[in-house]
């Protein structure tokens, strides 16, 4: 049978830089072709080529048995090729049914005038595709995450009323911002459009992959390394395809776990509440802890983090670290005089500053506490700056490169850099510290925490994963609606089952 | 700029039936009339203190007042709002005006220049204005400007060619079709006054029921996704740029109708407050918020607040005091509920 | 921290910020290029059209007109740093000038600082309401525009008024050393107090990170109201301070003397390669910004153009400065 | 062109040379007008006043627009200056009495000879300042043009009647003489009242919101207008017109423009006062020609010489027609025409104080 979409010989060169190199892929009717690598093998950048956002520089592409050049997402969309994007993109201050419309033609906006009753009415069409009362006539930004993904998702859908063929969807990481409930949600979704579409489903998470997958496709460096149907493979071998050679275990280096001392704790949360967002939550950690702060979306458990930092509005309830109280202020700046240091999650608007440099970034902070007199010292910082970057084994061409320039994983060492400086940091919180990270960063990463914490930082983290939270937690705090539902204490002596944190969960 | 915080704070997880209507329901029952009331607040609070204050002010003929100097104003803004929506600014206002009324006046049967071209002198002016618009426009999209420079430079260049088009008296415009817009009345208010209406209503629809309204936002929003998903984002930040210079030009023509002479200096004062205007009304300069019929209450808010001292007799340099008072004032009461620690404004 | 993660070796610290400090140097360089090309550029197409512009005397004597507006860019440029923008500063410099004449016969000398601290406390009072109340800097500043505005003109009572008692300030400003104009001299050493402030304060390395990005600046625990109420402070010292300038060279203050320094104020600052989203630019930046801007205003009347194609001129030469100057790479999305 | 190169290659590229071309005592270098504004009537009379006199020496006219600030004067004047300005004949308007002195000096030391107009501030003298360099400063008398266009407010309202006036930019000495004028009218006219005062800063559009408002905060108790110029004067019969009130609510202004002439003439305005922008720019602009050809002495100058007021018309209706139809013929105005009498328009010497 002839193959849906088939990319053969694809390779795409960037001034300086070779993205892809001969790679060929298949995607069969009705199935769910996995495309599995780490950040920058070139996974992104297949499907860009194949939803027209790219073209290849060499290679073909092949649709439903013909060649075709797809020249852009517009074109891509006419052909009944739809890419629902990893970083959304949904326009916030427009309403549900513009976005789904946004990008292709509609009886209800003619010579550019709107029927808005009809836009709406064809929107909840779309919507009620995926069992999903959403309103068409809200603006995307009221709605919550998981909601714009299904909105996301139904634009893409839409595209079936355009063309007369099956759909080709293609997803770019779709999980890597939702927690494992609604994972299980937009899986359910795809098995349910694989009756009458074909998928691309590029993730970095393996088991999500396989779960989802009839074949999986291993990229790295650019290249198709190897193709495995489902049933014929696993986890461990997919990761020593993407990887190499590290094991699993050494992943969360269990190894350098043990109970944590009885200490006396560093941070004391008690009842702090933020209306809206979380009610009550108390929470203690001892030097050397770390505390994984899990749930859903919506859960409460970012912005609880970050209260405890102090970055988030109309928060009630007390926060002592090392005894001190921090009390009610404008600014992060008690906490951080206390020793908190905060990684946000999302790195480029909030973790570091995009448009200065990695030495920047990290004497930030703390930097001008080593000058005296609001003046910096500048040989004292940089020599302390230099050498987190190479203990954090930061990759960057220069400590003066811009921090844009650096990868994901580089430029959260970058951020958490930034509070290392400090010589008096007590605690650390990030917040989905891993998000978008490749499996090599992640471990990196993990090992650094590890570190840290053995050597008496307590640490609070929002996990990505439940195997994450499992893997490197001392104790978990699990959320749900702004409430801590469940906790579980001393991982290394009992770990909790998966089953018994999801359900606390939702 | 101002950046939302990303949606974490909702109350409810889930696309489980029921919920998001609630959700929904919470959106448009707390966060919206706080943000959008303000600005009526402002100006039911001023009309009420100059009601008190003074018992000239709330007559059908001051209100009449208000309304007619409150047209030009409201035409630009109305212009204004896409231009801001979009996240773009345009400062050549005051040229394109002074532009548009000496072009105006000496193509109109005037005392200074042999042409009488009636309405076509008043198409002249406006299509003087969306050359600019358009000159903007392309210079902010193709050479990739900021707008504020770009509009800044041709702000000069309006007034340079209103300079040169002085034929070294002021042309006085002798044709009445134009001059009685301003002066003929019906309902009490002058065609002018009907003009605006009509401006405002046109705005008000290319905003809310076009997809050039709709990309104003979607642009001012996120332009980097705005374009992936295949718009013509150019052309769209261009058409803004033209529809503003038409309007300017068209305020051009209007003050020309008002004054009855061809005036170099027509646009003088115009142009921040209207931008205070919109900005008061909550159009943010970031883009993205706001729209044509808040920047109006902003229009309303300044005039009133003008035409009430004037009544009081206030000294006219503590006028401005007054006016610059109120200005930060209006805006510190109508964005106070919006303020939060990462909220950011520049 | 020590133990499981390694520590460096120390002696490639030394190297290693050597090389950074090459870099950094490079960089720098590359920013004020293209601008200092342009100003070089339009300097000397003006001078080969009026080439006694080529001696010391003419030099000197531009250099002094210029002195006010270049106090103004290098002010206006820290705000707009930021990533905000400061209407004020034209209006803030005729203040001072009219506050300044009032004070002396009082305060004497003490005028002076009078005024440089009333400056201070309203562009700070400005800062900290546009961030307390996050308010548009464009508007709030506008506001205090007006304010300033009818301040100045109600208490000079709408009128130009002499210096009544000499004050020795007023006269060193208005005065050369050694054939070198002090305005220019106060230029100089304002330059090189804010270029300090940049490079070697936490002030300094706060302004830009707020302008690159204020709310990763916030999280890392940089006090942006603080950072904001001293930028606004900043901007209106060097306002007052021109318009001080400016009463050094007139003898005489006026109600609206300084405030059609506004708009050359804003294109000096952005011709010099800062872009108005802040992040990006410096002092040199505002300077070779100020002196192209300066140039403009004047070259048309060097090189006899008829005045009625003067303002077209500057506004073409702008939009071209502007053009060739502004390194679109770094500012992404350009509003 | 080729002897603009010549200079070029006498002079030299990249020579930094601290001397100045030196003239020749008597040789008229070049002639400088600064106004306020490239689009205004009675600028452009003025510049064609000047022209008069400087084509009749051979010399084009250097126009510098001021738009009214002075500052943006003193910067261009700097540019000229900067370079030396031996022989030069410069008459300027300063656009506020805080810039009039600097000029006068950076004249003073760049060889020129200036001609100071409308703003001297009351405290300094061309013989006392400066006194080689400023031949003279010449304005109109605006208590005059108040007082006559109030007295002509009061003819008209028969006595009694009550009036508002629209100030200028207090900043420069006209607008606050014109004022000074109108109150000396109302206390001669006890009928009239002065309601409010209201700054219109010279301006149009101003001039009109100004009006609307008063139109609806004094109604028909509103009599009359004085306008301290004919820009806001229009703007105030714009306002009227719209109420339906125009010709029946005199407004005066002050400057004698064309278009308001026409209106005194249809009957919506009461009055202005002409003044002659042609005669001013010629008589500054022979001046200071005079004392650089030699032709006058400035150390024999009288003080009524060196500071006068021109002579200025109140128009009404009965002489519209006859003003409207003048015209100045250049060739009356070539430099030695005017020569014969430099003085032959003067009204007299400024009294002391009338600048304050």
């Amino acid at each position: 049978m002839i193959p849906v979409l088939a990319a053969t010989g694809i390779g795409k060169t960037y001034p300086g830089v070779r993205a892809l190199h001969d790679v060929s892929v298949e995607l069969r009717h009705n199935q769910v072709l996995g495309l599995i690598g780490q950040n920058g093998s070139g996974k992104s950048t297949l499907l860009k080529i194949l939803s027209g956002m790219e073209q290849p520089t060499t290679g073909k592409i092949r649709l439903r048995g013909v060649d075709t050049v797809v020249r852009s997402p517009l074109a891509a969309a006419s052909m009944g090729i739809g890419l629902v994007h990893q970083e959304q993109s949904l326009i916030p201050n427009l309403t549900v049914a513009e976005n789904i419309f946004f990008d292709k033609p509609s009886p209800h906006r003619r010579f550019g005038i709107y029927n808005w009753r009809g836009l709406n009415r064809e929107a909840a069409r779309q919507l009620a595709k995926l069992e999903c009362d959403i309103r068409p006539d809200i603006k995307v930004e009221t709605l919550s995450f998981p909601d714009r993904q299904m909105v996301e998702f139904a634009k893409v859908l839409a595209i079936e009323e355009l063309v007369d063929q099956p759909l080709v969807i293609l997803f770019d990481e779709p999980t890597s911002l939702l927690s494992p409930s609604e994972v299980d949600d937009l899986f359910r979704q795809i098995r349910r459009l694989r009756a009458r579409a074909s998928v691309v489903f590029v993730s970095h998470r393996m088991d999500e992959v396989l779960e989802i997958s009839d074949r999986v496709h291993v990229m790295v460096n650019g290249e198709n390394v190897a193709e495995r149907t489902q049933d014929t493979t696993s986890h461990e071998e997919l990761y020593h395809l993407m990887v190499g050679s590290r094991r699993s275990d050494d992943y969360y280096q269990e190894s350098g776990r043990g109970p944590v001392e009885a200490f006396e704790p560093r941070l004391v949360v008690r009842g702090l509440t933020a209306p809206g967002r979380f009610r009550d939550v108390s929470l203690s950690v001892r030097p050397g802890e770390i505390v994984a702060v899990t749930g859903v979306a919506g859960s409460g458990a970012e912005p609880f983090c970050r209260a405890i930092f102090g970055a988030e509005d109309g928060v009630s309830g007390s926060v002592r670290v090392a005894g001190v109280e921090l009390g009610s202020s404008e600014m992060p700046d008690a906490a951080i005089r206390a020793g908190v240091g905060y990684v946000p999650a999302e790195r480029k608007l909030e973790g570091v500053i995009v448009g200065r440099t990695v030495l920047e970034n990290i004497v930030l902070t703390f930097g001008p506490q080593m000058g005296r007199g609001g003046l910096v010292n500048r040989k004292k910082e940089t020599a302390q700056a230099l050498s987190w970057i190479n203990r954090l084994k930061v990759k960057t061409p220069s400590p003066v490169e811009y921090v844009e320039r650096l990868s994901g994983g580089n430029q959260q060492k970058v951020s958490l850099a930034k509070w290392l400086m400090s010589d008096r940091l007590q605690i650390l919180i990030l917040d989905h510290p891993t998000r978008g990270l490749d499996p090599g960063a992640k471990a990196d990463l993990f090992g650094v925490m590890r570190g840290l914490a053995r050597q008496g930082l307590a640490i609070v983290f929002v996990s990505e994963t439940l195997e994450e939270t499992l893997g490197m937690a001392d104790t978990v705090i699990v959320m749900r609606d702004g409430e801590v539902s469940a906790r579980f204490e001393d991982l290394c002596l009992r770990k909790p089952r998966a089953e018994e944190i999801v359900e606390a969960m939702v | 700029m101002t950046l939302t915080q990303h949606a974490a704070g909702g109350a409810s997880p889930h696309t489980s039936a029921g919920r998001s209507a609630d959700r929904a329901k919470v959106a448009a029952g707390h966060r919206f009339p706080l943000k959008e009331l303000g600005p009526v607040a402002t100006l039911a609070v001023l009309v009420l203190v100059f009601s008190l204050t003074n018992a000239q002010f709330l007559t059908a003929g001051n209100l009449k007042v208000v309304l007619e100097s409150s047209a030009i104003p409201v035409v630009l803004v109305v212009g204004l709002s896409f231009i801001l929506v979009q996240g773009s600014i345009d400062l050549s206002i005051e040229g394109v005006m002074a532009g548009s009324s000496m072009l105006v006046s000496l193509l109109i049967a005037n005392s200074v220049t042999g042409f009488d071209l009636g309405w076509w002198a008043i198409l002249a002016g406006a299509c003087l204005g969306s050359a600019f618009g358009l000159v903007n426009g392309l210079a902010y999209t193709v050479l990739r400007l900021p707008s504020l420079i770009v509009t800044l430079a041709t702000w000069f260049v309006g007034l340079g060619i209103a300079t040169l088009l002085f034929p070294g008296r002021q042309p006085q415009i002798l044709d009445e079709r134009l001059t009685r817009l301003a002066l003929d009345k019906s309902l009490g208010v002058s065609a002018l006054v009907f003009l605006a209406l009509a401006v405002a209503a046109l705005g008000w629809f290319l905003q809310t029921y076009t997809q050039f309204g709709r990309m104003s936002y979607a642009i001012g929003r996120d332009e980097k996704a705005t374009r992936q998903s295949g718009q013509h984002v150019r052309f769209h930040k261009i058409l803004a740029f033209v529809l503003m210079g038409l309007v300017s030009g068209v305020g051009g023509v209007m003050i020309s109708a008002q004054l009855a002479v061809g005036n170099p200096a027509a646009g003088e004062g115009f142009l921040f407050p209207a931008v205070s205007a919109a900005v008061i009304g909550g159009t943010l300069l970031s883009g993205g918020t706001g729209g044509v019929l808040q920047s109006i209450i902003g229009v309303f808010i300044l005039e009133v607040l003008r035409n009430g001292m004037i009544q009081l007799g206030v000294d006219p340099y503590l006028r401005h005091v007054a006016e610059g008072l109120t200005i930060i004032a209006a805006l510190v009461v109508g964005n106070w509920s919006l303020r939060g620690r990462l909220r950011i404004v520049k | 921290m020590s133990g499981d993660i390694p520590e460096t070796r120390a002696g490639r610290a030394g190297e290693q910020s050597a090389s950074i400090r090459r870099i950094e140097i490079a960089r720098k360089l590359r920013s004020i290029a293209v601008p200092a090309i342009a100003l070089v550029a339009l300097f000397s197409a003006i001078a080969w059209v009026q080439p006694k512009l080529l001696s010391l005397r003419a030099l000197a004597g531009l250099t002094t007109d210029a002195a006010p507006l270049l106090m103004l860019v290098m002010g206006s440029a820290v705000v707009i740093l930021l990533g905000g923008i400061d209407l004020s500063v034209a209006t803030m410099a005729s203040f001072a000038a009219v506050a300044f004449v009032i004070l002396n016969p009082t305060l004497g000398e003490l005028a002076f600082v009078a005024v440089i601290v009333l400056a201070g406390l309203i562009g700070a009072l400005q800062g900290f309401v546009h961030h307390r109340a996050q308010i548009p800097s464009f508007v709030v500043s506008f506001g205090s525009l007006g304010m300033l505005y009818g301040v100045t003109h109600f208490i000079s009572n709408a009128t130009a008024a002499p210096l009544s008692q000499p004050s020795a300030i007023i006269s060193f400003f208005g005065s050369r050393t050694a054939g070198l104009p002090n305005g220019v001299i106060v230029v100089l050493v304002s330059a090189a107090i804010l270029g300090a402030l940049f490079r070697f304060t936490r002030l300094g390395r706060d302004i830009f990170a707020v302008g690159a990005s204020e709310r990763a600046a916030f999280l890392s625990g940089v006090r942006t109201l603080r950072v904001k109420v001293l930028a606004f402070a900043i901007s209106a010292i060097c306002a007052s301070v021109a318009g001080l300038l400016l009463l050094g060279q007139t003898g005489y203050s006026s109600p609206a003397m300084a405030n059609n320094y506004l708009l050359p104020a804003i294109v000096g600052v952005v011709v010099g390669g800062t872009a108005i989203s802040g992040g990006i630019g410096g002092v040199a930046c505002a300077l070779v910004g100020g002196l192209i801007a300066g140039l403009v205003r004047i070259g048309t009347v060097i090189v006899g153009l008829n005045p009625a194609y003067q303002n077209i001129v500057f506004g073409v030469v702008i939009v071209i400065a502007v053009a060739i100057t502004i390194d679109r790479e770094k500012i992404g999305i350009i509003k | 062109m080729l002897k603009c190169f010549r200079r070029k290659l006498a002079v030299g590229l990249g020579v930094l040379s601290l001397a100045t071309t030196p003239s020749l005592a008597g040789d008229l270098a070049n002639v400088y007008v600064g106004v306020g504004s490239a689009s205004s009537e009675y600028w452009a009379a003025f510049i064609e006043g000047a022209k008069a006199v400087a084509g009749s020496k051979g010399k084009d006219v250097n126009v510098i627009v001021s738009d009214f600030n002075g500052q943006k004067l003193l910067e261009q004047f700097g540019a000229v200056f900067a370079t030396g300005c031996e022989g030069c004949a410069i008459a300027v308007d300063p656009a506020s009495n805080a810039f009039t002195k600097a000029i006068i000096e950076r004249a003073g030391d760049a060889g020129a000879k200036i001609v100071n107009l409308w703003n001297r501030p009351d405290e300094i003298h061309p013989w006392d300042t400066a006194p080689d360099a400023w031949v003279a400063n010449i304005s109109f008398d605006g208590v005059d043009s108040g007082y006559r266009n109030g007295m002509e407010l009061c003819k008209a309202l028969k006595g009694k009647g009550n009036i508002v006036a629209l100030q200028g930019i207090p900043d420069n000495p006209p607008a606050k003489q014109r004022l000074a004028g109108l109150e000396k009218a109302v206390a001669e006219c006890p009928g009239l009242k002065l309601l409010d005062v209201q700054v219109g800063n010279w301006d149009q559009t101003q001039g009109q919101s100004i009006t609307r408002a008063w139109l609806t905060k004094y109604g028909s108790d509103l009599n009359g207008i004085f306008s301290a110029n004919d820009g806001m004067a229009l703007g105030a019969v714009a306002a009227l017109r719209e109420q339906g009130l125009a010709g029946k609510v005199p407004v005066t202004g002050s400057d004698g423009s064309s278009d308001v002439m026409q209106l005194i003439k249809s009957g919506e305005m009461l009055s202005t006062m002409y003044i002659d922008g042609y005669v001013q720019g010629a008589t500054a602009t022979a001046l200071a020609v005079g004392v650089i050809t030699g032709d006058i002495d400035l150390a024999k100058l009288g003080k009524e010489q060196r500071d006068f007021y021109l002579s200025q018309t109140l128009v009404n209706k009965d002489n519209v027609d006859a003003i409207l139809t003048k015209k100045n013929d250049p060739a009356a105005f070539s430099y030695d025409k005017v020569k014969a009498n430099f003085w032959a328009a003067s009204v007299g010497q400024i009294p002391a104080g009338a600048n304050k």
